[in-house]
């Protein structure tokens, strides 16, 4: 089993979903997270003081996949979120030794 | 002209009714403010804070001048006539019969024209220049709120003249033709005009701070009863009627609207008790010192029930009045508006206000004053739809009213303002 | 029944005082919103907004009359006698002695009776169905609040009569049985019959926004000098007065509750100072025109303290008294009540409203007026926890009073609601 | 002294100033709350309420002999003789000419006192002790803000004898030099003396509520209204006059808070526009009543450029006046104050106020009005700077004035309070 | 050395953090997340209009234990989230490679 | 690939993202978090009712990095957020499978 992970745009987490249903999956965990990268974050001023934020929005998205899903699943979070402009974002995958389902115990591919 | 005799008590009611007006253009902006996503919270409290300034300084300029200047022909009044800056106590007509400062009136109705103005931002949250609107605030109080406030309250054509004489004087206690029908036409226009936000009917919109729109209804209430039972410009028994009117008619709108909710959709939401309460105040407006509790009662019912199903009319048009203004403000106003056709007891009360207007049809006046009070609405409605209408268009052209997709998107705050609302993440280190 | 002069300045006061006690109810919905849990602040909100509501029309309707009506045995007014549809300035007993219009009157006692049901539902926070409060409400105003109203204010048993003469007037210038009393013992009653929240003394609970608590506070003590310096009915020396201990009292009030924390707890809280401000508004609100600025003190002081430490008897105790209804205002208004007692200086004060009062212990006289405040106090505890008990069991038969647990544990704002206050990540795309 | 007969309709209007002016203390709390990061709002929020307490009380107990008792040489009032223990309506001077009872202007005053010693908090957020400030309130009521009033406003040496003799007698109709020109110059000394939050200048320190900052400039305004237009001590044209000004200049201070930051930064924020509005305020209350329209006009948009560019100042010179006390009070009431000589048209006005001043420049009246403003400015500055000064050392040796950097960093509130203003994750289960 | 993941029902943290505690766990990452699955999420309206929110609130929480650890740590976290209602949530276990302690510099078991 | 993870104290997160900037690192995702471990929480009194909160904040910075410049990442982190305080945190590195730049769908080396 794998872990793919997308820190994404946070106005592509509707299309990312559709797109994930649509492959398949039935389960998906997300959060809140701030990017720092190529995309410029912007400048706010308070009473003449500037303040540069450099961090910027984002979503992070994590499925856990059976192996053979990977490339699905990463795909279609890719082709989701890909709007072109710099700050789409980043997927990544990670080994996974186990995985259980709380609610039953069960463990492996079932727990997905 | 007669001599000036101050009257310090109703003098200390307009002075707190005037303030009580004026606090309600910021309680507008929470109750707007937290109605938005939190991304364009700050810009549409600005819409409200700069709509104070705006019609602020253009009333004390000439816009006084020209809703209660001397008439010409009973459209406008002329602004250097009456120049706020030279207010002699004893030239206003009000001043021998309630005993307050021609300046405390002026005041009083700074703000009416301020709130007016603010009102109408609800239809266009979110995508505005802020320039764009600075200059509509200024444009449309000189075009479209002084006339009409002329016309009604200024000794105007809804006033004096062949109308008032063919049919009957028309009743707008505190402002549903002036303020509330005029809001909501132009906000009408307004959101034809300038269009919808990048992802209405698709996307959630949901408000993103409901206490902030409890507070700005608690607020708005509070300030209402300036607003109407001020508008007696007297601390008397008419004035204590508006008052009690005010909160009547508003229990009762709010109760009906939850109860409409909780049919139609199952929950009796907080959006829906506020939403209430505003529809209330607005459609006891007119009415308010003109008709006994029981009319306060029903126009309250109808109101809650109207506006509770009005407010949905614009996903089946398909115009994207963000907040409301229609559906509240026109709706509401509509509905005092024409009720005091029916409920009006001018004769039994008494005021200097109601000389020349006649019972309603339900206190065997006929239907005369019903046919006035519709006539008077239509009027309001069509010119500040029309001239509104034609200012958006102007700026459209010359200023151009929306700001890019992208930084509708990423939140207006940021990009017009260069600010957001709370501090988040990014800034807790 | 003399002819009714009109006194513009004090009626100015009390549409004044009117608007100011109006806005004391959204003012608690802030102060209570702020202290419960982020996922029921709508839901308290509401309890305090649909208050307005319900209260609102039954006062219009009947309650009015019920409170100030002819009376039925001292116990209870007419319903139909007084009916505020027909209020006539020159019927009501205030109208010769204020010049203040019986509407203004009855819209004033309107917005007593709309808070003190409002002020209950602090002690059932977060667990009750929606549709048994709001009947719950209107039950409560007809059987609990207007009879005692009627009691005190209203012309009844402790206005004139056997107990009366047996001992001396009880003096509650502004509610100090009226509401708060009454409003604590009901509160009582209701955390009793209703049951503790799921977690109750396990969990924390904390509140989830204290400035909103503080928000509160300000516009509690705001709107209450309208409570206190207009229950003179008049803008006079003696409405001066209860502004002036309506702000000392409150002061010390808060200093003595942070004063007392910071012994107790090591730090003096925001949530003391909020919470010390309305157990001194609560303590001087039945003393306000009546002791002299030492009195207000005084009491402050010892409200202060004692409302601090009484805050604590509900996990001694075991009952979910949740925003300590109990603790501020029973305790604050037994201790307002009966420091009248002692601080009493009516004779030096003249007001209309003291005459048949004795001055207190230490000012000279005697014991009675401090036993005729016990009683008072008493009568109200008792009659108001039975009455409340009775009426919270019936609903409990009839109509159920708690959420499931999982909506109780989930959030009662989206189970009851279909809302959430705030936006959260899940909006925010 | 002659015999005190009661103004039923100005005494209305007192009260209902005073309760504005009371909410003003509340409003600022947020106002300044909103604008320190989200782990010291509620320590902001303390400073504002306990100088509500303990001004009150300080006030109560003697500071209003001090302020306006019998005269020690134009230097300070007798705290014994004028005690608000004992105030005798027709003792006060005001009671002949305004038909006010003594309390109610007693109480309206001690606002005043809380309101100021409020505001110079802005100056050291986030990191003072809170029972150091609560010792600081005290003593700066009594030592410097009771002089200055009594100087002004109690019959002192800026109201008779030979200053006034040889100038004029200065004109400060609602606080410039007592309120804003003291809490500013307080401010600045507080801030040289307790030092820089640890991050000054490096690390982003930004508003972390913006909503609450307008909110808190909404109720400043509002209550704004009770401050200058309720120092006419009647409701009267003057008082209509101060109202409109308040209104107007604040308008204009705010329309051009927001050009200054929109040509400088590119820009226009909601911060401005609050900052803007507070800027107005500040610069027309000294002059509120004493000049026309368009005095109000320039005074608005002198104060609204000035006090934009001069909040930048305390980053060149580095001191850390964390909320800008000197770059909008101290600023904003020196231009208020100044712009008098300029503007004052007291001779066409006519006020008990005005006798003894001059009209300004502008108005026929020569320099000396001009000249007398500026030396009251100047003692107002000077006496406030110094005494404040000399307290702050004192407490730095006595108690300390910082808490240690480690509970800076980590938040005020938590560390001082034992509190944090919202629920965060580690509450919500 | 492993990272074991829980993300669990808000309302039962306090729970895993005890059963955590009583296996010896003497630190942990707790952080808020949403998540989409099997339990449905609800709807809200506002003025007549329906928002369907698919997000329901989860707590992750994140141990680093040692490999012989991480039976018991996951069991600690199942024994503790179960409700046996639908949303119990997942709990899984990834490899890690490295772990520092930054006050020390420790690597390694010692870090943990 | 790896993923190198950082659990910090909120106000080194400054010093950490210059000291990443310093060694190269041109992007990061960032959340926040609560701690739990050594570190005491805080208690907290609201009307006399005490609520002892024992998470603590914290950020969380995650770095994708190549095989190589890990030990450099890590101790870039370990050196900027060391405070020589209980409750600085930890650091820790998870083997990663695939990274994808959704913008451009690169993979590997490429999209970090
Ligand atoms: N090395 C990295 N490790 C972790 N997250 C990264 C890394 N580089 C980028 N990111 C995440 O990806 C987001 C987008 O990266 P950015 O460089 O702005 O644009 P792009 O990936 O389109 O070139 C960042 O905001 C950050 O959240
Ligand atoms: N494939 C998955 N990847 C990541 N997280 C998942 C996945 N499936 C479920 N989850 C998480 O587990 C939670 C519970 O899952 P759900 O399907 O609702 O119930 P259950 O696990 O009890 O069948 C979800 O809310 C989500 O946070
Ligand atoms: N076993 C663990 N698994 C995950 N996170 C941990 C673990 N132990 C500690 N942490 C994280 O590291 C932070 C610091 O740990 P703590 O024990 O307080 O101090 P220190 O690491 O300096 O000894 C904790 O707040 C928590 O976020």
């Amino acid at each position: 089993m794998k872990l793919v992970t997308g820190v994404i745009q946070p106005h592509r987490l509707d299309e990312v979903k559709s797109a994930l249903e649509a492959a398949g999956v039935r389960g998906m965990t997300v959060s809140e997270a701030s990017g720092y990268g190529r995309q410029k974050g912007h400048t706010e001023v308070y009473r003449g003081a500037e303040y540069t934020v450099d961090l910027v929005p984002k979503v992070r998205v994590e499925v856990l996949v059976s192996d053979e899903d990977v490339t699905a699943v990463s795909d279609a979070i890719i082709g989701a979120a890909q709007t072109g402009k710099i700050g789409d974002g980043k997927v990544w995958v990670v080994p996974v030794e186990d995985v259980a389902r709380v609610r039953t115990g069960e463990h492996g591919d079932a727990a997905l | 002209m007669e001599e000036f005799v101050l009257d310090t008590g109703n003098t200390a009611w307009m002075l707190t009714a005037s303030s009580l007006v004026l606090l309600m253009t910021p309680g507008l902006a929470f109750f707007y403010g937290g109605m938005v996503r939190g991304k364009s919270v700050l810009n549409m409290m600005m819409m409200s804070f700069s709509a104070i300034g705006v019609a602020g300084l253009v009333w004390a300029v000439y816009g006084y001048g020209l809703a209660f200047g001397t008439t010409a022909g009973g459209f406008i009044g002329n602004p250097a006539d009456a120049l706020l800056l030279s207010l002699d106590d004893a030239e206003w007509w009000g001043a021998s019969i309630t005993g307050v400062p021609a300046l405390v009136f002026a005041g009083f109705q700074a703000t009416f024209a301020i709130i007016t103005v603010a009102l109408i931002s609800g239809a266009i949250a979110d995508r505005v220049k802020f320039g764009t609107w600075i200059a509509f605030a200024a444009l449309w109080v000189t075009l479209v709120y002084a006339p009409i406030a002329h016309w009604v309250w200024g000794g105007g054509l809804l006033g004096v003249g062949p109308i008032v004489d063919a049919l009957s004087l028309p009743i707008d206690f505190a402002g549903g033709t002036v303020v509330h029908i005029n809001a909501g036409a132009a906000g009408l226009a307004l959101a034809l005009v300038i269009g919808k936000r990048k992802g209405f009917g698709t996307e959630p919109m949901r408000p993103h701070n409901l206490p902030f729109v409890m507070l700005g209804a608690g607020l708005l209430w509070f300030g209402w009863f300036g607003f109407n039972a001020g508008s007696e410009l007297a601390a008397d028994s008419t004035a204590g009627r508006a008052w009690v009117n005010t909160l009547i008619a508003t229990c009762v709108a709010m109760l009906a609207w939850l109860l409409t909710e909780k049919f139609r959709d199952g929950h009796a939401t907080s959006l829906g008790a506020a939403s209430g309460v505003v529809a209330g105040l607005v459609a006891i407006t007119p009415a308010a010192g003109t008709v006994q509790l029981v009319g306060a009662i029903v126009i309250g019912l109808v109101a809650g029930v109207l506006c509770a199903l009005a407010v949905g009319l614009k996903y089946k048009f398909g115009y994207d009045d963000s907040l409301d203004v229609v559906g509240v403000h026109l709706v509401g106003g509509l509905v005092g508006t024409i009720l005091i056709g029916f409920f009006a007891t001018n004769g039994v009360l008494g005021s200097f206000y109601f000389e020349g207007s006649l019972d309603g049809l339900f206190y065997g006046g006929g239907a005369t004053q019903l046919v006035t009070q519709v006539v008077a609405a239509l009027m309001s409605v069509v010119y500040s739809f029309v001239v509104t209408f034609l200012i958006a268009l102007l700026l459209k052209v010359i200023a151009g009213w929306r700001v890019t997709e992208e930084d509708e998107v990423g939140g207006i705050d940021l990009a017009v303002h260069g600010e957001s609302g709370y501090e988040t993440i990014t800034e807790v280190r």
